[in-house]
């Protein structure tokens, strides 16, 4: 049974609301009512629920197997967090209502704060920001905000290596930097004379995400970030793959200025099919007083939330990033996953994902190729398509043949810096045995692929509910939303 | 630990494996005179039980919005979720899911984007949508760098009566960004003359309707000047059910549409997280931030969807990229589609009437206490209540009584010099009682 | 990838569960340790969530998809209701702490029974029993004890037509009746006289289904019900179809002197796979007096819960009939249902079940052979095999090749009465675009059987979890648990 | 209505289609003399918002276990129950599926189902149990039935430390099926002398341990007493965590085992539903009521599950059956199954030893209050208090104070002349405040 649209299922007189009809009364909306269609289908309640239930099944989550998506740390989504976070004392409070209705609320996010200091070693941090990417940009902007804070506006360019997630350039753009690449070294990681040779009064920020998508340490950071520092510039750490070092270093000893945190994916809050996430920045010494507002600051009367750019606790700020407070419903659930892991527990969690990717790599380096291992492997594993020259088969065609053995393919293409990149994250949520039958499913393709059974790849996945899908054909003539059909001329019937 | 599979055999083994004595050797690259061989100093791990307690005690000291006469708006709405959208979207195929890059198996999420994009068109009058931002605030900030992009120009023209929370996400990007933006001033009563603050240099216009105050702003006019002037005009809109019975900006000429979906599926959850709704017109796709979801045909020639035009994205086009944003609201996208689904046109436009009727009524109640007016003339479930003393005030003693009465402007922004002005909300989660309540509340606390 | 037993994947000394080590103490555990081996395996919170989140994908459900199980009322299962039962006001109370702290419980369950009693017009309602079944036995026990209060113990049989649920003459042989069947005449439904034939003063009770298993309403219950109650008896209602006429008639108007009612079933509480579910049974006021324990009775005092046999309130009470109050949480989920459709929603409901019943029967008709088809059919279509005479194809083939059509079968070979039964209720929760798919892919397997295409019908179910299962090998050497497999005698590694 | 798919003209068009003018006529063989034209005298449909606010409300006129101190067990536990259970159980595949009569589409209930069985007949000690019955105190009931059935006597001889309600539904279902019961008075200190009451008419033997007043049983010489007269052993327990740490009836003899499972996965939900627990020994596994499932192959040899034994049933079987059940206790099992999985042995353990540790120190704590005194020798988490006074008096004059202090023993058998005896649980959700609050408002009531 294939699933149509609600367009095509639903009908604009259908309801699944009920909704009581209101006393008779004068409105009030002048000349404004509105006269433009409005082809909203409805869904009795039987219906919606069995569409989107039908959607549910033709998708792939944590729950339903390994997804070992690289960069992405896709880990277990306890369901405390979710019912912790419908509490109707975090779900049903309004960001405007009264602070003093809110105090719980308060507290919260700064027993929040108070373990990202802890786990970061750092001074400040912003829990506004939305998503990674936005705290990105908030972190940058407390860069910008610092230099022009300092008389140095004049430092327009950022470093920014070869490896980095996309993200990291674009956002630098996005603010008016130039983005200067810094190539790797041989091992894969950021040489810091590089980096040296690359700095200048013109320069105003490295960014590194570390440990890097490659997924080795940058052993020199240390090193670098004193470079960055004596060149007067800031050091923004992509905390993407915080996961590997939770508990195991301070990034404030590693000379960070910067850094964002996902807690949708160090701590867990879900992805949901692509959001919402959230992206706490913690700040150095020096970035903290550029922390946006609204900030939280305690006084000896308690938590305060100041709310306004340049009020008390708030002169330096960089300014808003959003309407509100940010995402409190994250908070909740990556507090809940803090304190349910507790220091021990979190430490282990990254030591646990750390040695699953070391074994992933063990594991497969017979079969397939490994650049860099030569080095211990952070919390994932890279392999390049080195392996497969000649097959005929791709990286993409790997990928897609391992939807058929029931997984979720790994990330691929991604570092660009290694040739047909894939990338295996494990994390620290699964079994040995689920990682033995991964393995095994991953090394039974390898053989397959050498043995040339392109069938097998080419035309994979079989047995997923599409077949390969034409980007292509999407991309050409972008078709972004239904349209009801012309009725066909002769239809009588 | 209970989300920590592995036990300590089986660390032994894959240890033994890797070919490493101990699990510290896998971390022998971060510098040993930075490495932390104590533990964070953070308590232990807690039963989930004990979690619950410890989180339970924090939610209890807050006051939540179904406990009592409720009426604050100002950029997010009380509004009642069916308890299947709650249901749906915990499904563990949909909450554990990641951005859909394999489409072959996230048709699911695909499809219900494809829906939602269509449903967000259809509701703002306008042609496209994207997938969803972060929140409206974001949502507008984003659709200002659109506007540039498009014109060729740097400088936003803002409403006065724009939310001060969006004029100041604006700002702040516009400000990094070396952008101008030139703001008026507020005027409560609404009919502020933007027309006359439009020139060549503008790339965009951005009006809010409903604004922050409530009132209706009748945006064709607007837009006419706008286009003559070579500038987008930018909508934006802070309650989505609004659009149940009010012209949509699409069909006033609007180019793009920036919009707070929270409304629609979402619970208030003290500001996040929400859904950002952001369309505009089929020429402009490709300046479009954010994710796309398409239509197409898999191998075997059945209709299916991807992601597309990603190559607008920082993932692919990196520095180049049309925006940097990563991350979106899927799931907040999902509660809204689903309920958005659910209402249907007939029951959008119920909700619509329901919330319009209460916000009606009580400006009747609120209106006929002593010392208390009303200023709008047209209002959705918002209006503007003039009290004689800081509004603040007002409202901090309000709550002391268990009603809480709305957001003081001068919270909103201080420096205005409105300090007497309350934004008042009311939808149909507010009873009659409620609204009584209220009435009488008010005439004691004046 | 197949899902493995618990016994499979977990591990002894794995848990998925925190719990505080208590400090030392002494225990009072005497001589009772447990000695005895404990072989339940335990999983990490990620390993269950991803067992039970698969095992349920080999499941199909009302959410799935149309399930046309006849005489099971599959309509759909609003989450309200479960969001409702979960109000810890409601989840979270025990059936034995203090009346005083349970005012809305009792209240819940007052406003229940008198929803039930309005709807049905009876005189008194036990809200005890647990199931359908259990409710006959209450019925049934009530009848008893009745008789016996009156004198007439003598009275040992009981009167079931042929075309009976099995619960019926299981109900009655279990506390000592004998059943004497009675056949139906040729239209489907009882005849009055053959009811009277049977009458004598050796009979306790006549065990009607109204409507019957055939999906006919017994026409001639008012005769039926008069003859009974002069011949000294008492007239035994099922329940299981109420939604048929829920709203349509008042079954105290049809002579009716108890009737189960299965919550689960007309109001709406989940199946859950086989339960649980709830059968209150209303009494009239002759069998009113014999409900048993604990009652619910409205006094001055307000709602007074009579605990024990013999007291006030429940002088001649029947006895009880398990340990607490009944199925609350049911209850609950069932009230929901009833507010939510209201006087007007309710009987709506029960029409559009009936009509939508007839429009399956009306639109098959031509393809199928429809027995009793001359009269209305109720809330279920019924069919017999008579037009696979001849095609090698069987009831039991057809329904799994519905299975491949990715819908439930109907309910098949019951009632007993015809033959190769199947038996069709599609409830009032189908839109007619989903009962025309679902007709469709009939209309066309019928086609098919009739066109001799065999493969398709006698090896299916082609596409689902698993093929056909070996019922009879199952039965033969009954394989009840897992057992732990011996280890192979060279098993060195 | 919200619920209700078909509109007006899907209506009209299934009238045409099926032939008749209107829907009354497809009801005309309801007498017209009985049939109702009008609507039933209730109020009409409401929308889910309302419906929320009207069970709201009563719901909020109870006292919440969790709200307040709280010691109340005799058959009933409050645990915590971790939350991915019921999110688990919610999952519309579980919740919306019917008895698994097609097996090749519900291989997850039967799966989860020989699941249950296995772990039920290893927490009992016993060789096969089967997929659950209503309650406790009714798979009690089936136990006699089984028992007669088994030796082909009608006489069972009832522990006096039973349950009072357990004892209560068997006399019931006795009653009526005339066969005999034996009850013994109870003995609250334990100790009683059952084996002196077995003679060579007995199907049965009824104890359950720990028994209504907390004592722990010791069921080896009972079962010896009872095989010896030809008579069955049926182990009852009220408690299942307490198989964490008591050894089984399986290893002491016992014949049947029936159970409550609600401790395990499930709430308190004012008694029901919950899930009886029935094992038994493999060779009277075809005289065992209730469904089972069982283990086959499919056409192509995987392994898979069905429904069976199914001969034993009233739907085949009618009234020959073994027992009249047909519904039985499938989510309330799952839940279990699941939590017992979460837990498994070591979790176990570790759950039994945190009640047991809970329930020692609130007995040294009451037992120190002037005026109280704990009776048993043995417990695992429930004890018997007596006081000086009336117990209901006291229960009640506790709750008055805000802790719900346990079950006083004559409120579950009035006729008994126990009226001083408090029965009192603690379970590893009661904290040491809660213990030390209880301690205290005693000895102020007392």
């Amino acid at each position: 049974l294939e699933e149509g649209l609600i367009f095509e299922i639903g009908r604009t007189e259908v309801t699944g609301v009920d909704i009581p009809e209101p006393a008779p009364f004068k409105d009030r909306l002048g000349a404004h009512k509105r006269t433009a269609p409005l082809e909203l289908p409805g869904l009795s309640e039987p219906e919606a629920m069995r569409h989107y239930v039908r959607l549910s099944r033709m998708n792939y989550g944590i729950d339903s197997g390994l997804f070992p998506l690289g960069s992405c740390t896709m880990k277990h989504n306890p369901r405390l967090n979710e019912k912790m976070a419908r509490l109707p004392g975090f779900a049903d409070i309004h960001p405007l209502q009264p602070l003093s209705t809110v105090t719980g609320a308060l507290e919260l996010m700064a027993e929040l704060s108070r373990y990202l200091l802890e786990l970061t070693g750092m001074k400040a941090v912003a829990l506004t920001p939305k998503a990674g990417a936005h705290g990105e940009l908030c972190g940058m902007m407390a860069i910008k905000a610092a230099h022009a804070a300092r008389g140095e506006a004049q430092r327009n360019v950022v470093l920014v290596p070869e490896s980095a997630h996309g993200t990291n350039p674009a956002t630098a753009a996005l603010i008016g930097y130039e983005v200067r690449s810094i190539p790797a070294r041989a091992d894969g990681t950021v040489d810091p004379e590089a980096v040296k040779a690359a700095l200048g009064p013109e320069v105003a920020a490295l960014m590194l995400t570390n440990p890097n998508t490659c997924g080795l340490f940058e052993r020199d950071v240390v090193a670098i970030a004193e470079a960055v520092h004596q060149a007067g510039a800031y050091f923004y750490s992509d905390g993407a793959n915080f996961n590997a070092i939770l508990g195991k270093v301070r990034i404030a000893d590693l000379g960070v200025d910067a850094m964002h945190i996902n807690l949708h994916k160090t701590f867990s809050t879900p992805h949901g099919g692509g959001g919402p996430g959230a992206g706490p920045v913690v700040l150095s010494e020096a970035l903290a007083p550029f922390a946006p507002v609204p900030a939280l600051v305690a006084t000896a009367d308690g938590l305060v939330l100041v709310e306004d750019e340049g009020s008390a606790g708030a002169e330096q700020a960089l300014g808003r990033m959003s309407a509100f407070h940010g995402q409190m419903g994250m908070f909740v659930r990556a507090l809940s996953w803090m304190l349910s892991h507790g220091a021990d527990g979190m430490r282990q969690a990254s030591e646990d994902a750390v040695l699953s990717a070391n074994y992933v790599r063990a594991c497969l380096m017979d079969v397939m190729s490994a650049p860099f291992a030569e080095r211990p492997a952070m919390h994932e594993a890279l392999f390049d398509d080195a392996w497969l020259a000649g097959t005929g088969i791709s990286t993409l065609d790997i990928a897609k043949a391992l939807i058929d053995e029931g997984y979720h393919p790994m990330t691929v293409y991604f570092p660009l810096v290694v040739h047909g990149a894939m990338l295996i994250e494990p994390t620290e949520s699964e079994s040995k045995a689920s990682l033995d039958l991964f393995l095994s499913a991953l090394r039974d393709l390898a053989m397959a692929a050498k043995a040339g059974d392109k069938e097998r790849f080419l035309g994979a996945p079989h047995y997923a509910p599409r077949r390969r899908l034409d980007e292509t054909r999407a991309a050409r003539a972008p078709v972004l939303r239904w349209v009801r059909p012309e009725p066909l001329p002769n239809a009588a019937e | 630990m209970r989300y920590l599979p592995l036990t300590p055999d089986d660390r032994a083994e894959m240890l033994a494996r890797i070919g490493v004595p101990s699990v510290d050797d896998l971390f022998a690259d971060i510098p040993a005179a930075q490495r932390e061989h104590e533990l964070p100093r953070l308590p232990l791990h807690k039963s989930e039980m004990e979690v619950e307690r410890a989180l339970s005690r924090l939610a209890a000291k807050n006051v939540p919005a179904g406990s009592v006469p409720f009426f604050v708006g100002a950029g997010a709405y009380r509004h009642h979720v069916p308890a299947s959208v709650d249901h749906l979207i915990q499904r563990s195929e949909f909450l554990t899911s990641y951005t859909p890059y394999q489409p072959e198996i996230a048709q699911g999420t695909l499809q219900y984007l494809f829906e939602f994009q269509t449903q967000v068109a259809e509701l703002t009058g306008m042609e496209v949508a994207n997938a969803s931002m972060y929140d409206g605030s974001t949502a507008a900030a984003e659709a200002v760098l659109m506007a540039h992009r498009v014109t060729k120009r740097r400088k936003a023209l803002l409403a006065g009566n724009l939310h001060p929370h969006y004029r100041a996400t604006i700002e702040t990007v516009s400000r990094y960004a070396a952008d101008d933006v030139v703001a008026l001033a507020p005027v409560p009563t609404g009919g502020e003359d933007i027309i006359a603050a439009i020139d060549a240099g503008c790339s965009c216009v951005v009006v809010q309707s409903p604004d922050v105050f409530g009132n209706i702003v009748d945006l064709k006019p607007i837009a006419e000047a706008a286009h003559k002037a070579g500038a987008l005009l930018i909508a934006v809109f802070t309650e989505a059910v609004s659009l149940g019975l009010i012209e949509p900006p699409g069909a006033q000429g609007a180019d793009i549409v920036a919009g707070e979906g929270q409304s629609i599926g979402n619970a208030l959850n003290f500001g996040g997280p929400y859904v950002g709704l952001f369309a505009t017109r089929q020429k402009f796709v490709r300046q479009m931030p954010g994710r796309l979801a398409g239509e197409t045909v898999d191998a075997e020639g059945r209709r299916g969807f991807v992601l597309t035009l990603s190559t607008r994205e920082q993932h692919i086009r990196r520095e180049k990229a049309t925006s940097n944003i990563c991350t979106n609201s899927g799931l907040c996208a999902l509660a809204f589609t689903i309920h958005m689904s659910l209402l249907g046109k007939t029951g959008l436009t119920r909700l619509a009437r329901a919330n319009h009727a209460a916000a009606c009524d009580l400006a009747d109640r609120l209106a006929a206490v002593p010392g208390a007016s009303v200023l709008n003339d047209t209002f959705f479930n918002e209006f503007t209540l003039r009290v004689p003393d800081k509004a603040t005030d007002v409202v901090e003693k309000l709550a002391a009584r268990g009603i809480l009465g709305g957001v003081p402007y001068s919270r909103l922004a201080p420096k205005a010099g409105l300090d007497d002005l309350i934004l008042v909300a009311a939808t149909e989660t507010t009873t009659q009682d409620d609204r009584a309540a209220f009435a009488a509340a008010l005439k004691e606390v004046l």
